[in-house]
């Protein structure tokens, strides 16, 4: 190829490199619990929203979904909530996570879709497993979409879809990030 | 042990099987979940001809549909054939139901209608009126839908009784107090709980008392009154009395509040101008509308024996749905007022997502606590140490009799397992008692 | 529910705690699977002295081996000292099994051959002729190998009955009509479906009316005469009668067609031109050889309990090992004719390979639905109301005596469900019968 | 390093991501449903091979897992019959699919083990879940080694090698790609 | 089956139910562990007032805790109120525990402290005496510290027995002969197995016959001598005789040997000259201090019935807690010398982790033995086949009365079945006796 | 960005790949069970450890995780330890593996953390599924941290942590590398 195309595949490269050790640096402030510096990787206009698989006919897929801002969903909140959800682990006093669980997140199948200006598109595939006191075990499955946007200081979620392959979830809360 | 032993009304005790052993959860299904009236779902989910959405009742999978003439049907998931589901969708719209095993076809009000070769083959022995899917009793009561495959059950106002009619439909009421006042967002919030279903029933029922579960999201504020704590009344000066009301001989428990006069609004549900307003004049209408009986605030309760409702600014409804002894299934509808604009439909829906469910702060740790009770209650050397509901024991009285709290409850005022003990008369009842 | 009341062979009803109960599931342990001669492999997979292979009779698993007198032996894989499988590999040769615990040696035979410490610390009292590998009976049937456990039951032969075994030999007939016609492939396909047994049973002793579950398959052509449709015989025009024959003494079953004249061969097995001539080379042996027997085409059935196999262009012989009352496992053996070129006996193994099992694009969606309606079997509410087995009631029939297919059976032409009722009839039998 | 060398080594790295960004894609398709858009990536004479495991003795590997073109296999197969498959499950009435199963297809330790001329063969792991309906889940673990061929229109996987480590199958169906 | 036909103690042979059937796993519960004393922890775990772990006593999970005072305490970690366990934490200090559902708080004596709401809403009604954490009986020996809830059980002693107690004290010696010399390690090895708890209480009481599980470590060297084998006694040249100890009237056993001659040291612990020279000064203290009884060396052994423990180089105490008739929980204390030098300690831990519990290259092949062994204990056929102890039978003596080997105790010297005979008599008693 | 900025970039990247390939080549030679060979990968002065977790007071977590060389570990070794257990799998009598495990070792979010002189540090996320026999499954999950040092043969592993989440293990045996 012409040392153009070579360069901007290398800069291509260096960008999914660049996105790829941003979400590892972020599972390990999630396993780590810290979750104060986590939020810091968040934009301050960040939409966090898990929606409610749905089994709908094959030709339906619109269904398949809940709505976003309209329909129930497993999260579909902003950093004020988010930053709640961190203030009532950190107490010690939320016996949901205390004590605390230990967590796993693993990022597979990062892929930049596309860049525009500052923001940065990237598609993956995760497996979150959350161990907690003696025996239990949370297996959570499924695919992510995150635009994330470059400022002064580095790349900032800005927007996270999660889509959580499960139907009826099979545990009893929800009180790890994603 | 003696089924005789499972409950000490007088000492105020129960004991630790009736939550861990299977053969009572076998006994529960058959005394207690089968002859029963269960929610199923909402009318507002139903628009359109056609409409349908699976649910369950009690422990059957059934379908909730609409049908050509309007009709709401409320059928069980299973061919008759060979017991395979005809509906796999949990919603949507359709004509009727083809089973995919052997290809009978029944219609939304469940009736079989076509059937493969059936004239060559069944040759007049299948009587195909006599085979169409099982039809529940179906009640529609202020929007709300209720089912049972209980053909001896009295109807369901009735088995609701005249006081819980009346809190019932105080439930379903909008804030300015307009019956069936409430639609249901879409998306049924579904999950499981590795603890007895009971847990929960005594949780909705009247636990006033479990404030410790929750104080990490008391020290910080959900609600939609900007103040700390997760209530929005709890911005509210107007003081008030909270109570617990049941109705011992069919085991409906309510949790509620009365003011001791008239409340004003207090902008508990002051999240933006917008919402504010709403709430504000709602509440001049409600008590406009209900006058002396406005200062009645329900927080929830259980429709005995497992739909439970909360309300008191949060309006849902959940149901425990019996896996074993040990596992529950819950699903939950929210619901927001029907004629409400954008702002406050959506205001209310991330107060229930950040409130309720796995997702939700609060009920987070109410789930952590009951997963580990069962444990307890499955605890060999515990089972010859029943469970403590002494709580305010002898303080219960019959409501004034005459006066709007009705006269067929009785209630406690203040914290209370006043609810838990009437529920738990009335199950040890069913679960003990000759059948 | 009383047992009595299981089946109702008059109505034409089975009651669906047949496939749920776990109750039941115990009888049909003891009464049902330990009294019957299992299928646990064939000759082909012992070609040398010292192969073996792991199996199952029932639920017991199970060794199958060739010794170095060529005899065959089915041996239980428990070590007698303390029950530590002494065989822990799927296939292989070899000369005895050690066991790894405390290292107990047994031959291919299964006798007891070696004790650690014998002379010095059993001294005398261990009757080692007496502790070898639990034997099973074993009875070859061209080529086909059969066990049990228990001593009571009558030879195989007897246990097949006259005519079931000349349709189980006719099964075994290479497609040249040759005896002992066929060679298992290696690998025998294992897994595991959430449903009970008797869903495969009743499916392979006479589903013909299940096309519904497999219209998708039918839409596209997965067959070897390239025709659209999943069968090879879907391309014979010769004019056919498809029949369900049981045999209601024993319970087992076939389904089968029989052309109404001796058929053409129309290239149904026509996917090359090489495999089309093999095929229609043998087409004419086998009229040859047959004549108007050559007119039946097994489509498969059921050895009762629960050895199914497939014939009509795919042979293939599968157990359905019962887990619990909603599990089962199944174990599928893929055969292709002995002396036929690589081939057809690639094009074959194709076949079954995109049909059968669970990446079959057919059997597929058998499983779904077997999955689906067990839950169907489970619905309390559906414990009243029975599943339904009346297609083609009342147009049974003896078999023509001295007619070659057979005097000990009943048959009815085209679809229906002669064949699950009988197999349900004597199934009942034995579960709710004095033992 | 040398000039050179830290050139080639750049290059290998373009390979790398280039191969990256073919699995993940196309884990993509086969997750969203694209079914025909994910047929377009095999090469029409694709080998789609996924053979059964046997617990054999340990000196004995040979026998471990059955053979290509004349054992059992799970998946033994062209693109033929792979069209077939995902012709069936597009008419909404392939009922093991249908509704769909919400699968993740989770593919890592992506190593190039070689190339010559237009051939590229990469090892790498998978974790595909499958869930449907209300409660079910599956899981198939393993390994696999693909061929990818380049041609005009990019990269084409000339033959995959699927190592489930299952032995018994512990699903009832196999409906999802791999 | 018949109970009475459990085992036959004339024959040497035991029924594999014993170790599948879920209602024998019941009675066991009922007869065999509720009536037991087990083992909790050890005080050295409990350095300071206020120090707690959680540890199991039987199927029950408790809280052991060092209280202001001093005294130890073991509480069934189950509140009194709902059954949620108020400690959560698997180690810490603590001053008490509060219950996070309704958060009554007890204190490290199990004592209830606080209850919210105590006088306004119990109102004299709940009697806090009554309601505090249940209190196991305690009993320290040597160091070790053990618990029952079983008020009609003799005291600690009676139920060891005067010869136990010589045993189980000679095994809390230190290397030195010096009485409670050991301490533990910080973290307990926990994880489980699939299959019955008896297959471990059988191994541990006298399997000195299964060799052959472990050829493949025996190859390689790794005991802390140095030479080959897993044992470190493996280089000892003085001559020994092993033996198999048994109390019959209370099923413990002791697997133990008996040097010929005073043993001298041959390095078996020479790892390194520091660790070999802390041991011969051991060595030589331990003869001066017990003289002719420094002959003895324990192996490990049972405390009847799921307490198990190893010596003889490797210091470990197990517990075997029941889950199912085919799952048990594991929990393995490992102790080092107390007085030794952290190079011992080290040396020592570093031989258990290689050693011992699932990363152990010794028993990672007991737990697959055992693990296939209960497939077989689980097969229908071979429940007409029991399990062979007839190893050695007929051999055993009361020990020479008088003797320091003990006077209530059964021997049998080298190889022998001879502990788990005793063990399962006594078993077999409890599960199928009168109650 | 400068020039130079662009070479450190990606001299950056071609680290990140060679410690993605170290990993993803090492997980090939376990699961084929080369384990002579996986034992080259490993520096003579290797320092294996994997902890015990504890369920502990949020406010301590230094009691979270057993200590090295104090207390009871899963795994807490050096080299010669690890070529026994390598030797004891070899000879086809170590019941445990005999008939062998069917291992998949699947290793994500490799972030590297620093690298000083002759030594990387790199963080990943691991899943390990083992299946054995008929229907045996185990799943492992966790943490690692890894010190690779780079010698005249690449890179060698230094000292591996690894942070399994499982408290009480779930699985009868660890028979498997991590
Ligand atoms: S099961 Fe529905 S048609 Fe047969
Ligand atoms: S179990 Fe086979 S030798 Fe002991
Ligand atoms: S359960 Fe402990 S205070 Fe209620
Ligand atoms: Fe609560
Ligand atoms: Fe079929
Ligand atoms: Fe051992």
């Amino acid at each position: 190829m012409t040392a153009a195309d070579r360069t901007s595949a290398l800069d291509a490269l260096l960008l999914q490199a660049e996105v790829e050790r941003f979400f590892s640096a972020e599972a390990e402030l999630l396993d780590e619990r810290r979750f104060e510096e986590w939020l810091d990787l968040l934009h301050d206009d960040i939409r966090y929203w898990m929606p409610i698989a749905r089994n709908v006919r094959f030709n339906q897929p619109a269904l398949e979904y809940t709505r976003e801002h309209s329909e129930a969903n497993w999260f579909d909140e902003g950093k004020d909530i988010l930053r709640k959800r961190v203030q009532q682990i950190a107490g010690g006093d939320h016996w949901a996570e205390e004590p605390r669980s230990r967590t796993t997140h693993l990022v597979a199948n990062v892929r930049i879709e596309g860049a525009n200006g500052a923001d940065v598109t990237a598609k993956s595939r995760f497996i979150v497993c959350a161990f907690r006191l003696e025996h239990d075990v949370d297996l959570f499955v499924g695919k992510r979409i995150d635009v994330l946007r470059r400022g002064d200081d580095g790349l900032k979620v800005l927007r996270r879809t999660i889509y959580l392959d499960q139907s009826v979830l099979l545990s009893r809360n929800l009180t790890t990030f994603f | 042990m003696r089924l005789a032993d499972l409950i000490d009304n007088d000492a105020g005790t129960l004991s630790r099987e009736s939550f861990s052993s299977e053969e009572i959860f076998r006994r529960e299904l058959d005394r207690v979940f089968a002859p029963s009236w269960n929610f199923v779902g909402h009318t507002s989910q139903l628009a359109r001809d056609g409409d349908f959405f699976l649910s369950r009742c009690g422990t059957e999978p059934v379908i909730v549909s609409r049908d050509e003439r309007g009709a709401i049907n409320v059928l069980l998931n299973s061919c008759r054939h060979r017991g395979m589901p005809p509906c796999r969708y949990d919603t949507g719209n359709a004509t009727g139901f083809i089973c995919s095993y052997h290809g009978w076809s029944y219609g939304l009000d469940g009736a079989l209608n076509g059937v493969p070769k059936f004239k060559e083959r069944y040759q007049g022995k299948l009587e195909r009126e006599k085979w169409g899917l099982v039809r529940a009793r179906v009640c529609v009561f202020h929007g709300s839908i209720w089912a049972t495959f209980d053909e001896r059950l009295p109807a369901f106002e009735d088995y609701l009784g005249t006081d819980m009619q009346f809190y019932l439909r105080a439930l379903l009421q909008g804030p300015d107090g307009e019956d069936d006042g409430y639609e249901v967002i879409g998306g049924i919030v579904k999950w499981q709980v590795p603890c007895n279903w009971k847990f929960g029933a005594e949780n909705f029922a009247g636990d006033h008392y479990h404030g410790y579960s929750h104080i990490s999201v008391e020290r910080l504020s959900v609600g939609l009154s900007g103040k700390t704590s997760r209530h929005n009344f709890a911005a509210v000066k107007t003081p008030r009395q909270a109570m617990s009301v049941a109705d011992p001989r069919r085991g409906h428990t309510i949790r509620a509040s009365v003011y001791k006069e008239l409340a004003v609004y207090d902008a508990q549900e002051g999240a933006s101008d917008e919402v504010n307003e709403y709430y504000r004049r709602c509440h001049e209408a409600r008590q406009k509308r209900l006058g002396d009986k406005s200062r009645l605030m329900i927080h929830g309760g259980v429709i005995f024996p497992n739909t439970h409702f909360n309300s008191a600014g949060r309006t849902t409804i959940g149901l425990w749905l019996p896996l074993s002894a040990g596992r529950t299934e819950i699903w939950r509808w929210l619901f927001v007022p029907r004629n409400a604009p954008h702002a406050v439909k959506d205001t209310l829906r991330e107060y229930y997502l950040r409130y309720a469910g796995p997702a939700g702060m609060v009920e987070q740790d109410d789930m952590e606590n009951w997963t580990a009770a069962q444990r307890g209650a499955e605890s060999l050397v515990g089972h010859r140490y029943p469970f403590n509901y002494q709580l305010a024991m002898g303080l219960s009285r019959r409501a004034r009799a005459g006066e709007w709290l009705g006269d067929e409850v009785t209630i406690t005022e203040d914290v209370a397992e006043h609810n838990q003990r009437a529920f738990y008369a009335h199950w040890a009842n069913l679960v003990a008692g000759e059948s």
